[in-house]
């Protein structure tokens, strides 16, 4: 049934359409816009679909390389890899729905991340997962925790793609708005890559996949596209259910049909679903669309006209096909048990039309809701208290009686204890592929029929952007890259996921500007390109906004697997080294908000040029062979991560006897957050020659001490046992978590 | 010798499988068609992980009537080898194959971690390349693996040598703290009366290359080649 | 006391489980069968309430913690056993 | 014609969830819950049987596919909607 809404300055309005914006809309048409119109306009013109406040700043990103076949702009980025083979890959937020409902809002977001990826023709065979939750102390905050990650598991387990690593904060920033970014990896042979490009007026335009209900209608124009409060809960009717079983069918189908010489062009139907896959083929085709609504596959009776347009109903795909393939198409997808349904054809009149029982219901020219959709130029501004935040007497730090107990402290700290009781609810195995399992600072997947590995990372440290938002997204890039290269993997590319606050406030769009900034020129200084990304703004709550997060997933390149490094040591008697230096640098670390309780001072300083040689001293290194293990050093500085070199190996801890040395304060020496550090163990025989390279590349190289023993003795400051230091570590979070009611 | 791995809608692992068995050990391997009857004159049959019909009523409890599965309770009945794993090994419980049912992991959570399982026979048509006793590194990656039977069952399995694996710790001992999902008895996987059908919720398909991590579970497929 | 919930999806939300059945269902020849809807059935065993008690407390536990509102909804019913 | 199907974990069998629901519940301070078995409700509509029909072919589908009689039993009444 369609419903007859006659549009008023007041429905655009609950639409989420601003005056101006309406009246844009009236020009456009020169008439009145139907209810259906309105709708996609409001989809299609909301922040999470055309990028109307964000554009401006992404298009400083770097996003070319010798390498990259496929930058932004396509559903996911394409990097070749050699060999005939490429890599597909993109991340994506799924924040609103995951606060709403955790379960399936962040298993939805990995079946859309998934559907981004083999739209594009490619397998997918890795996912990464990034989460920020509010105080584990907040009372939501472990019925969340346990709803997400098991939301993550139930949908990918059960499509059958591992997921392979992640990272997980947890800080009161959160509380009212958690983050979850969801990444997916394929690989595709060059020659086979599709592209959602419609083509070839008079092409079948064909619906697969689930049939569509009401689920999430205004998902991204009411959900994404703006903050929480009291009436979000009115919005609840809006959660999707995810179909992981319906999904692996579809991915089944769907990469037999691209086998086949059967289409032009494939998209899934993401956020806005029908209307936004429909738009954007026909956009970036520059050909128009015409769509029989009567023709979609419906779940329930008496769906409207509107409610089709608008629904984002999970595990759909819309495809161009070749005229005359329609019953090949069929034949494919009913071998999989799932529909197909011719719904529409390719026009050449530039305009997006759907009709309803022979009545035309929208008729709206592509341009309008794509190239031409409103852009804005938001103000920005320096949040005035940043100073003061920024402003650190360390003077009013008290240094540690006891450093053993803060290296405790720390390591059974939420953000820096083990993730296991996370990762071992995700299958990590499944495709066959794994060669490092989440554990270690970058997991790395092989490309059977090759030598070559893929190294994944995903990283950012928000404390640090909210202190400083271009340092904090020079260090987002830079770890990640850091991430790969102590594995022995050579970074490449990069896909982005901003999350941020209200871009109405000035404030905010500063830290957007300014994490933007960093981010371009970390790439620059690294050679990377960002080929794919999102944004996810309106991440508030009662007017409060999240720390900026602007999440880095890095890929990588490493030619001979077997050349790959771990983090943790390997070998009783090598000798342990760090590269890099270490500064009195305490602002915004893990030891000061953890240990004294303040978010305050500048995050480290950052050389890039310095970095850039540091990994490239890493990449050397592991290619020689010269590494027994190599480890980033991250949050909680020295101490935490000589202890994970310790104990996060899989077999028995292995202890070691260090000594550390500096004019600067000792819990800066050991918890200190300095930049472009690694801490590295290698056979004695082999030091003279990574010497030789540190010293070329000026690099500093200190030796610290060796490997061995059943406890990690810090000389003058504490010695405890592995065993212990490794079980208090692995069972924090679960403790943690599990010890409270829900 | 001919291998078939099955694909039910849903499967995962099917793919892993074939890998293992046509490139890592370099054998005769066709895939099987959850619709299509016909065995393929195939001389061993493999179930593989997943969640065939995303396992939504009952790991198992629908792939169980697929058309392949008629053929393949013929193929078992008549003395032909078949193992499920993971949840193939749900499916021929659901088939009737193999005695018991698989549950909830007692954590409630879906648990992927490597194991260690001892082999508690050797009298099967997958251990016979092994040890009485012999330790294997193999992961597990599943929500339902918790087996159970009546006491009944329990006391038959043990009575004739139908447990063919168990968790165990490090150094062999049947723990609890060794034992991933509450299975009774540690209770990794099971065979027929007759030794031909095994069913193990552990992925030997996911342990046969060094480069990921172990080698253990080769034996199994190659005790089927004796 | 006994208390018998039953916790179904909303009518409007997927429900993957059931359509999965309905499926399979045909597939093994029960046509007649024109929709199923899967959801939870729960026994608790209640002790030293009164039936007026049970019926809040039982409404309390399903809303909090048995029943996901979001996309469930719950009945039950109490009796003696 | 609907058939409400209950199927629930055999008593012998153990029941992993009803455990947790009960650990949870008494966390939540409810301690009148002495214990808790979770089982499955299914709602089958069905079009063109007869009741007596209906009852026998619900039978079996709860036999061959809707319950696994190694671990669960099951019940179902029919009911005009
Ligand atoms: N949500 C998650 N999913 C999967 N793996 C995770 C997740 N969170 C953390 N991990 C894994 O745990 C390990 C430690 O994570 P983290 O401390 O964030 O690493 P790093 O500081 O080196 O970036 C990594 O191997 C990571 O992939
Ligand atoms: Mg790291």
């Amino acid at each position: 049934m369609r419903q007859n809404i006659t549009v008023t300055p007041q429905v655009a309005q609950d639409h989420g359409l601003t005056p101006d914006e309406y009246q844009r809309i009236l020009t456009t048409l020169g008439r009145t816009p139907t209810f259906e119109e309105l709708g996609v306009f409001s989809v299609m013109w909301s922040e999470h679909c055309s990028y109307k406040s964000s554009r401006r700043f992404l298009r400083n990103l770097p996003t070319t390389g010798p390498e990259i076949l496929q930058g932004p702009g396509e559903n996911a980025g394409i990097v070749d890899v050699g060999d005939g083979l490429a890599v597909v890959f993109k991340i994506e937020s799924h924040n609103h729905p995951s606060f709403i409902e955790p379960y399936h809002g962040a298993a939805t977001g990995v079946g859309g991340i998934i559907r981004d990826v083999f739209t594009m023709g490619a397998r997918p065979i890795a996912s990464l997962n990034s989460l920020r939750f509010g105080a584990l102390t907040h009372p939501r905050t472990p019925y969340l925790v346990k709803g997400v990650v098991s939301g993550i598991g139930g949908y990918g387990n059960c499509v059958g793609v591992p997921t392979v690593g992640g990272e997980v904060y947890f800080d009161e920033g959160y509380n009212g708005n958690i983050l979850v970014n969801a990444f997916t990896l394929g690989t595709v042979r060059t020659d086979r890559i599709f592209r959602a490009r419609a083509a070839g007026v008079g092409n079948p335009v064909i619906y697969v996949g689930s049939r569509t209900g009401r689920d999430g209608i205004h998902g991204a124009s009411l959900l994404a596209s703006r903050e929480f409060d009291a009436k979000s809960e009115e919005l609840r009717p809006a959660v999707q259910v995810g179909d992981p079983f319906t999904e692996k069918l579809l991915i089944e189908a769907c990469l037999e049909l691209m086998q086949r010489d059967l289409i032009v062009a494939i998209q899934d139907m993401g956020a806005a679903g029908l209307t936004s896959s429909s738009v954007e083929m026909a956009g970036r085709g520059g050909t128009g669309f015409a769509l029989n609504l009567k023709a979609i596959p419906t779940r329930e009776a008496n769906i409207s006209p509107y409610e089709l347009l608008l629904s984002e109903s999970q595990e759909r795909m819309l495809i161009v096909a070749k005229a005359g393939c329609e019953e090949d198409v069929r034949a494919i997808f009913s071998r999989w048990d799932l529909e197909a349904e011719v719904v529409g054809t390719v026009t050449d009149d530039g305009q997006f039309r759907a009709s309803w029982d022979g009545e035309e219901v929208v008729r709206i020219p592509v341009a309008a809701l794509t190239d031409d959709a409103p852009v804005y130029e938001r103000p920005t501004a320096e949040p005035v208290d940043l100073a003061e935040r920024q402003s650190l007497d360390l003077a009013t730090i008290p240094l540690p009686t006891d450093y053993g107990q803060v290296l405790l402290q720390l390591l059974t700290s939420p953000n820096l204890a083990s993730k296991e009781w996370v990762y071992h609810q995700y299958d990590s195995f499944v495709c066959g592929n794994t060669v490092v399992q989440p554990g270690s600072d970058a997991a790395i997947i092989r490309l059977k029929g090759t030598t070559k590995g893929i190294g994944l990372s995903v990283d950012c440290n928000s404390r640090y952007c909210l202190l400083d938002p271009y340092r904090g997204g020079q260090i987002a890039v830079v770890e990640g890259a850091r991430n790969l290269a102590v594995s022995g993997v050579r970074p490449v590319a990069l896909s982005d996921c901003l999350n941020f606050g209200s871009p109405e406030k000035p404030e905010v769009m500063w830290q957007f500007q300014q994490a933007i900034a960093g981010m371009r020129d970390a790439c620059l200084a690294l050679g990377l390109a960002v080929v794919s990304g999102n944004v996810s703004f309106y991440n508030e709550t009662e007017g409060r906004a999240i720390p900026p997060t602007p999440t880095i997933a890095t890929v990588g390149i490493l030619a001979d697997l077997t050349n790959h490094v771990t983090q943790w040591f390997k070998n009783a008697g090598d000798v342990i080294v760090m590269l890099g230096e270490t500064k009195e640098e305490l602002g915004a670390s893990e030891y000061l908000a953890s240990i004294h309780g303040r978010t305050a001072g500048a995050p480290p300083t950052l050389d890039l040029a310095y970095e850039k040689r540091l990994q490239d001293v890493c990449l050397t290194a592991a290619q020689e062979r010269l590494l027994s293990s190599a480890h980033d050093l991250a949050e909680g500085g020295f101490a935490v991560a000589l202890a994970e070199a310790c104990i996060t190996r899989p077999e028995q801890p292995l202890g070691a006897t260090v000594a550390v040395s500096g004019k600067i304060r000792p819990d800066a020496l050991l918890f200190g957050e300095s930049q472009s550090r690694v801490l590295a163990s290698l056979p004695r025989t082999a030091l003279p020659r990574l010497q030789a390279i540190a010293g070329a590349a000026n690099i500093t190289l200190t030796e610290l001490g060796v490997v061995g023993g059943a406890d990690l003795n810090i000389v003058d400051y504490f010695s405890m046992p592995v065993s212990i230091l490794r079980q208090e570590w692995r069972t924090a979070l679960a403790q943690k978590l599990t010890n409270r009611p829900q | 010798m001919k291998w078939g791995v099955i694909t039910f809608p849903g499967s995962l692992d099917d793919r892993d499988a074939l890998h293992c068995l046509e490139v890592v050990l370099e054998q005769h391997v066709v895939p099987l068609w959850h619709k299509d009857p016909d065995l393929h004159g195939v001389d061993a049959i493999i179930l593989p992980g997943g969640f065939s019909y995303g396992d939504y009523l009952r790991c198992g409890a629908i792939a169980r009537f697929s058309p392949v599965m008629q053929s393949v309770v013929a193929f078992a009945n008549a003395g032909g080898p078949v193992m499920g794993m993971c949840n193939g090994f749900q499916i021929l419980c659901e088939s009737g194959l193999l005695p018991g049912a698989l549950i909830r992991n007692q954590s409630l959570s879906y648990v992927c971690e490597w194991t260690r399982v001892r082999v508690e026979t050797t009298r099967t048509a997958f251990t016979t390349a092994c040890r009485a006793g012999e330790i294997l590194r193999i992961p597990i990656k599943h929500g339902e693996g918790c087996y159970v039977a009546d006491d009944t069952v329990l006391q038959q399995l043990e009575d004739n040598g139908q447990v063919v694996f168990r968790y165990v710790n490090d150094v062999g001992e049947v723990t609890a703290q060794a034992n991933p999902n509450g299975a009774l008895r540690n209770i990794a996987g099971v065979t027929n009366a007759r030794g031909n059908v095994v069913g193990l919720m552990p992925h030997p398909e996911h342990a046969v290359e060094t480069l990921l991590g172990s080698e253990d579970g080769r034996k199994l497929f190659l005790s089927a080649l004796r | 006391m006994l208390a018998k919930v039953y916790v179904t999806p909303k009518k409007a939300i997927l429900d993957p489980q059931g359509k999965a059945i309905v499926h399979s269902l045909h597939s093994l020849h029960y046509d007649e069968v024109a929709d199923v809807r899967m959801g939870k059935y729960l026994e608790l065993r209640l002790t030293g309430l009164s039936r007026g008690q049970a019926q809040q407390r039982v409404e309390e536990m399903c809303s909090r913690l048995l029943a996901n509102l979001v996309i469930e909804d719950f009945r039950f019913e109490i009796v003696e056993d």
